[in-house]
């Protein structure tokens, strides 16, 4: 079947100019590939389609080739990447079904709907699969605590994810924050879902059945975030800014209905294909459904319910608009899936059918508008294997070329009440963390725990990357990454299934932001692979930048894992008084790279600590057995801050007080603030009664896992050495304080 | 002993309610949609909490105008026990049967973390469980929990020993310091007139079993739904 | 037409919101401000044309949902 | 000096208050709604006597505080 004739220029579509071109995004070669898909100029709508799925966003096209690179295949893993989100297997016939994604520019220019709008969009990868959501988390990075927006972002971004997490009924349990001043002019909002479905009740997007309806549900489109590019032409001049808010509006009262309404359909058996309206909305869910199914779309976008008139079929195809779906029902069930949107109140309209042209065409007003070969949307879009320089290596630093603190209770309070290690409970407490009733671990811990409802299991989850590493050497500091995840959910006792990612960097264009994400994605690989857990879902951002100045690289980590049973979990706080304090694994005294340095000393220097993932994995796995066998209950990785603030932690959580010998610490001395700042990995420490502690020694031995005494429980003091002698309550309202007094200083009020 | 918990568009803890009567009663609760005019025949009725409508225009104000809500005053007349939390508080004030109103929590942030309240009174079928004068730590989760009410009709609650809760300090204390949301007296929850109706704004049903890291919400619920089984 | 609602805080009520906004404006140094409410402005746009019955519509929209009365209260401009 | 501050969205931008208004109204049985908007509204009472300064304050109190300009547009009424 051949589709020659050119569609009509509807409402005089202007000819396309080169400025056009360029305000689309493309560059000559590709749209030179545009002119021979089509074997003819495109039309406005046909360029703005091909723009956004051949965006860095949609194709991919910097990053593809190395993803590759990446496992994700593993006998427990249901789906890998490809589909909205990742599936695992959990047993029972169930499925954990997650994925993390980007939401950084839009959170930039407006905190609040940036970060809200993020969440939908990542709950809405979820449920889309048939998962009911059940956790979410958000990795966060902001500028220096100081720098005059940041407050404003942090507030608003905080705002944003509550505001719509909390009412569409999803707890969000933990994340990640940091500062940096790469950040002060590109924040980074990653959020992430995890859901839990019935394996036998997945849904996927590859459309099929020539002749069947294609369904839209949801929200109304409106003129929502068409940002691609700015219209020129004179159609478009006259009060654009007005016509086009950039920003999309959240609205989470709509997606909870939206979630209970796609459930309720799909516990019948009427959808063929579900595909949410994401990035680049009706165009990218029409060509995703469409391509995978190998089928062709024809679409009458004059059904597309809209919220304002006038809408252009440009306008239509490229609106972000929030909170819709796309669906493909089995043939004569529209009339009960209408009756359930309907229910709750959702729009719903058939928009097209499936055909068999392996095209793309849209009509509107009875006129053909745009009519695109789907695969060269999707197949045909370009690939860059673009030029990358390795980053150099740093030298490693002997513990010795970094001084040590004049006062080593100072340096712990300023560490425990600075920037990086103080609470984030000011940020947690806007979250509803219980909601769903199945909460077993709170936000505070090394990974949260969040029990299968209605089953004795749990899913811990956890979100992780030091960028300070990824910065100083890629491949280890993406390695190291993973491996802290790993650690993670080790520590509470769960068992690693895999992991989601989001590689947020800078411009791909340049070699060395170029080279420092094929060295993270190598590095993650390499982990991923050692530690078992395969990458089942991600998303890129590229260009975080300003002004020529990119970000930290930041590749971060979300991973999942699994609880036999839930009440066999580790948590960090101190319990019992008289508990022994057991360190697992080796202490060298690594400073390079440290937050020590960094923060005491403002020095962003040396190598960061060498990852040795035999080692994490043995450690990981026998501190998890223990827990699992009922052995251990109290347990924290060591990682940003070493030793002194995993101490602190735990001390704090439990409101008991440490005394610890630095010497015990390992075989050759080390200078204390090596020994307890350092930052080697592949460390946990345990608490436990004494009369167990030479059980744990022996299983330790036996297993070749590098565990010793280093120190009691007890008081209300942090002790080291006689280096230092803290009273904890000093110690927690630097602790608490540091956010809280940040944050009044915050005049910008959300209402 | 049968029991209703009606959703609204937008209720969000409508199954950790069902869960938790079903946890004590040992039967699941009939789940009641808003859209019905008519409510089955039960012992006991909750409102759960959640954002009904998304807490557009004002919490609990367009569920208070759902029609199921005749049915629900009907019932209260009738003298059915009617528990409502959070925002199942707020659909209460604004549909009236209990006085006051929930605005803006003064330090205008969401809140969410568990609170000590002082129980103020036992004489009610929800609080006879517990000692009058003892510290229960339950859950809170909301925005819009400060509660504010006309004096004189704060003069008549405590005249008639009707302030269930307030928030209070673990020993008990009552002050500005540990009222967390601007409440007036650090008012936490409330009775109607008949004692049969209580709003609240913390979660007792997110502490009814050991996971959730208390048990302190589990007695509220045998105590009410207890007297109903001994009835 | 067109109607325009106002709803505000009955005076007496303590507006946490305009209280918190206050804060805020004084601290950025705005200075010499009494007092600052928040209220709530509803845009509606109906299809009535006579502006007798639109203005007894409006103000039955604002008994039975608009305004909760034991607190707010409420005016209406039309066009 | 009092002054009438409101905020509203810009349009074109999603507003989900007005919509789930609009619904409810609509359910309530209050018929031929061709619209309905939510926007804030805010009093704000100044010692400054000067109608000029007045106005030039409250421009700014506005464009670093009470609006959002990506999404919200203001306008102020001086007494
Ligand atoms: N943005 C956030 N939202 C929710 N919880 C957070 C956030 N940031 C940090 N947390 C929580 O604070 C605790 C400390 O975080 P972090 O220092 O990153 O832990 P770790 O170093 O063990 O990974 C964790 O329990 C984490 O979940
Ligand atoms: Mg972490």
């Amino acid at each position: 079947m051949t589709h020659s004739a050119p569609p009509s220029n509807h409402n005089d579509q202007p000819p396309i100019t080169p400025q056009m071109i360029k305000d689309h995004g493309l560059n000559k070669e590709e749209y030179e590939r545009v002119l021979k898909a089509l074997g003819r100029a495109p039309n406005l709508t046909e360029l703005g389609i091909y723009s956004v799925m051949w965006s860095e966003h949609c194709s991919y096209k910097s990053s593809r080739l190395h993803l590759k690179k990446l496992p994700t295949t593993a006998p427990w893993v249901i789906c890998g990447p490809g589909e909205n989100a990742g599936v695992v297997d959990i047993g029972d016939g169930q499925a954990a079904i997650f994925k993390m994604e980007s939401h950084n520019h839009p959170s930039f220019i407006e905190p609040y709907q940036g970060a809200a709008t993020g969440v939908g969009g990542i709950l809405r990868d979820v449920f889309t699969m048939g998962a009911r959501p059940v956790a979410n988390m958000n990795a966060l990075r902001f500028g220096a605590p100081d720098h005059p927006k940041t407050r404003h972002l942090l507030a608003g971004v905080v705002a944003g994810i509550g505001g719509y997490g909390n009412c569409v009924g999803v707890p969000t349990v933990g994340g990640e924050t940091n500062f940096h001043p790469s950040y002060n002019g590109n924040i980074l909002v990653n959020a992430m879902t995890v859901g839990v479905a019935e394996q036998d009740k997945i849904f996927y997007s590859a459309a099929a059945g020539v002749g069947n309806s294609v369904v839209y549900v949801g929200s109304k489109t409106g003129r929502d975030g068409i940002h691609g590019a700015t219209m020129a032409s004179a159609e478009f001049s006259e009060d654009t800014e007005e016509k086009r808010p950039t920003v999309q509006v959240g609205d989470p009262f709509t997606e909870k209905l939206l979630i209970e309404a796609c459930l309720e359909l799909m516990a019948t058996d009427a959808i063929i294909a579900i595909q949410d309206m994401g990035a680049a909305g009706l165009t990218s869910s029409s060509v995703e459904m469409a391509s995978k199914g190998g089928v062709g779309f024809r679409l009458d976008l004059s059904k597309v319910p809209c919220r304002e008139s006038g809408m252009t079929p440009y306008e239509m195809m490229l609106s972000e608009s929030q909170e819709r779906m796309l669906m493909v029902l089995k043939p004569g069930r529209e009339a009960e899936a209408e009756a359930i949107f309907h229910k709750w109140e959702l729009d719903f309209a058939i928009i097209g059918t499936i055909t068999d042209t392996g095209r793309l065409t849209l009509v509107f007003e009875g006129e053909t508008v745009a009519d695109i070969p789907v695969d060269s949307l999707t197949e045909d879009a370009p690939i860059y294997d673009r030029p990358h320089v390795e980053t150099a290596k740093r030298a490693s630093l002997a513990a010795d070329e970094c001084p040590p603190p004049a006062d080593y209770g100072q340096a712990l309070l300023a560490l425990m009440g600075g920037p990086h290690g103080a609470s984030r409970r000011w940020i947690w407490e806007q979250y509803d963390h219980m909601v769903m009733g199945d909460t077993v671990q709170r936000p505070g811990g090394d990974a949260a725990v969040v029990r299968v409802h209605g089953t004795n299991k749990a899913l811990a989850i956890t979100t992780d990357c030091t960028p300070r590493y990824v910065a100083a050497d890629p491949r280890m500091g993406a390695c190291q990454a993973v491996a802290e995840a790993f650690r993670n959910l080790s520590a509470v006792g769960a068992k690693p299934l895999a992991i989601t990612d989001c590689l947020n960097f800078g411009n791909p264009e340049r070699p060395q932001i170029m080279g420092q994400i094929v060295g993270a994605i190598e590095g993650m690989a390499k982990a991923c692979r050692a530690l078992d857990m395969p990458v089942v879902s991600g998303n890129v951002s590229l260009y975080n930048e300003t002004n020529g100045t990119g970000i930290l690289p930041t590749p971060a980590v979300g991973a999942i894992g699994l609880i036999n049973d839930a009440s066999h979990i580790a948590t960090l706080a101190l319990k019992r008084a008289d508990d022994q304090l057991i360190l697992i694994g080796e202490t060298k005294g690594h400073l390079g790279a440290s937050l020590y340095l960094w923060q005491f000393h403002g020095q962003e220097i040396g190598a960061p600590p060498p990852v040795d993932l035999g080692a994490e994995r043995r450690n990981g796995d026998f501190v998890r057995s223990l827990i699992e066998s009922g052995l251990i209950d109290t347990v924290h990785d060591l990682s940003d801050g070493g030793l002194a603030v995993a101490l602190c932690t735990m001390a704090l959580a439990g409101h008991i007080g440490v005394s610890v010998d630095l010497k015990a610490l390992s075989e050759a001395e080390l200078p204390p603030h090596a020994a307890l700042f350092g930052e080697d990995q592949g460390r946990m420490l345990l608490a436990v009664p004494p009369d167990l502690a030479p059980d744990i020694l022996a299983r330790a031995k036996k297993s070749g896992v590098p565990a010793r005494i280093i120190g009691q429980c007890g008081g209300d003091r942090i002790a080291l050495s006689g280096l230092c002698d803290l009273p904890l309550d000093d110690l927690r309202t630097a602790h608490e304080g540091w956010m809280p007094d940040l944050m009044a200083q915050n005049l910008t009020a959300e209402s | 002993m049968k029991t209703a918990v009606i959703t609204f568009p937008g209720s969000n803890c409508d199954r950790d309610m069902r869960v938790a009567i079903a946890a004590v009663t040992g039967q699941p609760p009939q789940a009641v949609w808003h859209g019905e005019t008519s409510l089955p025949d039960v012992d006991f009725i909750a409102l759960p909490g959640g954002f009904s409508y998304g807490d557009y225009l004002r919490c609990g104000a367009i569920a208070a105008r759902s029609p199921i809500i005749p049915a629900l005053i009907a019932a209260a007349r009738r003298g059915v026990p009617i528990l409502g939390v959070c925002n199942g508080f707020q659909i209460l004030t604004e549909i009236g049967l209990l006085p006051g109103a929930l605005m803006r929590n003064a330090g205008l942030n969401f809140i969410c973390r568990d609170v000590h309240v002082r129980v103020e009174t036992s004489q009610s079928a929800f609080t006879q469980t517990y000692e009058k004068g003892s510290v229960i730590r339950l859950p809170v989760a909301h925005h819009d929990g400060n509660y504010i009410i006309a004096p004189d009709d704060l003069a008549l609650l405590e005249d008639r020993d009707r302030i269930a809760f307030r928030y209070a300090s673990a020993a008990g204390e009552i002050d500005a310091h540990h009222g967390i949301n601007g409440s007036v007296g650090n008012i936490a929850g409330i009775l109607n007139e008949d004692r049969t109706i209580l709003g609240m704004m913390p979660h007792p049903e997110r502490m009814i079993e050991p996971a959730h890291g208390g048990m302190d919400g589990r007695p509220l619920f045998e105590g009410v739904l207890g007297a109903l089984a001994n009835a | 037409m067109k109607a325009r609602i106002h709803i505000t805080l009955k005076s007496g009520v303590l507006d946490p919101q305009g209280k918190a906004v206050h804060h805020a404006l004084d601290h950025l140094g705005f200075q010499g401000l009494k007092d600052v409410r928040q209220g709530k402005y509803i845009e509606i746009d109906l299809n009535e044309t006579d502006r007798a019955k639109a203005m007894e519509q409006l103000d039955e929209m604002c008994k039975a949902l608009l305004a909760n009365l034991v607190i707010e209260r409420y005016s209406i401009d039309l066009d």
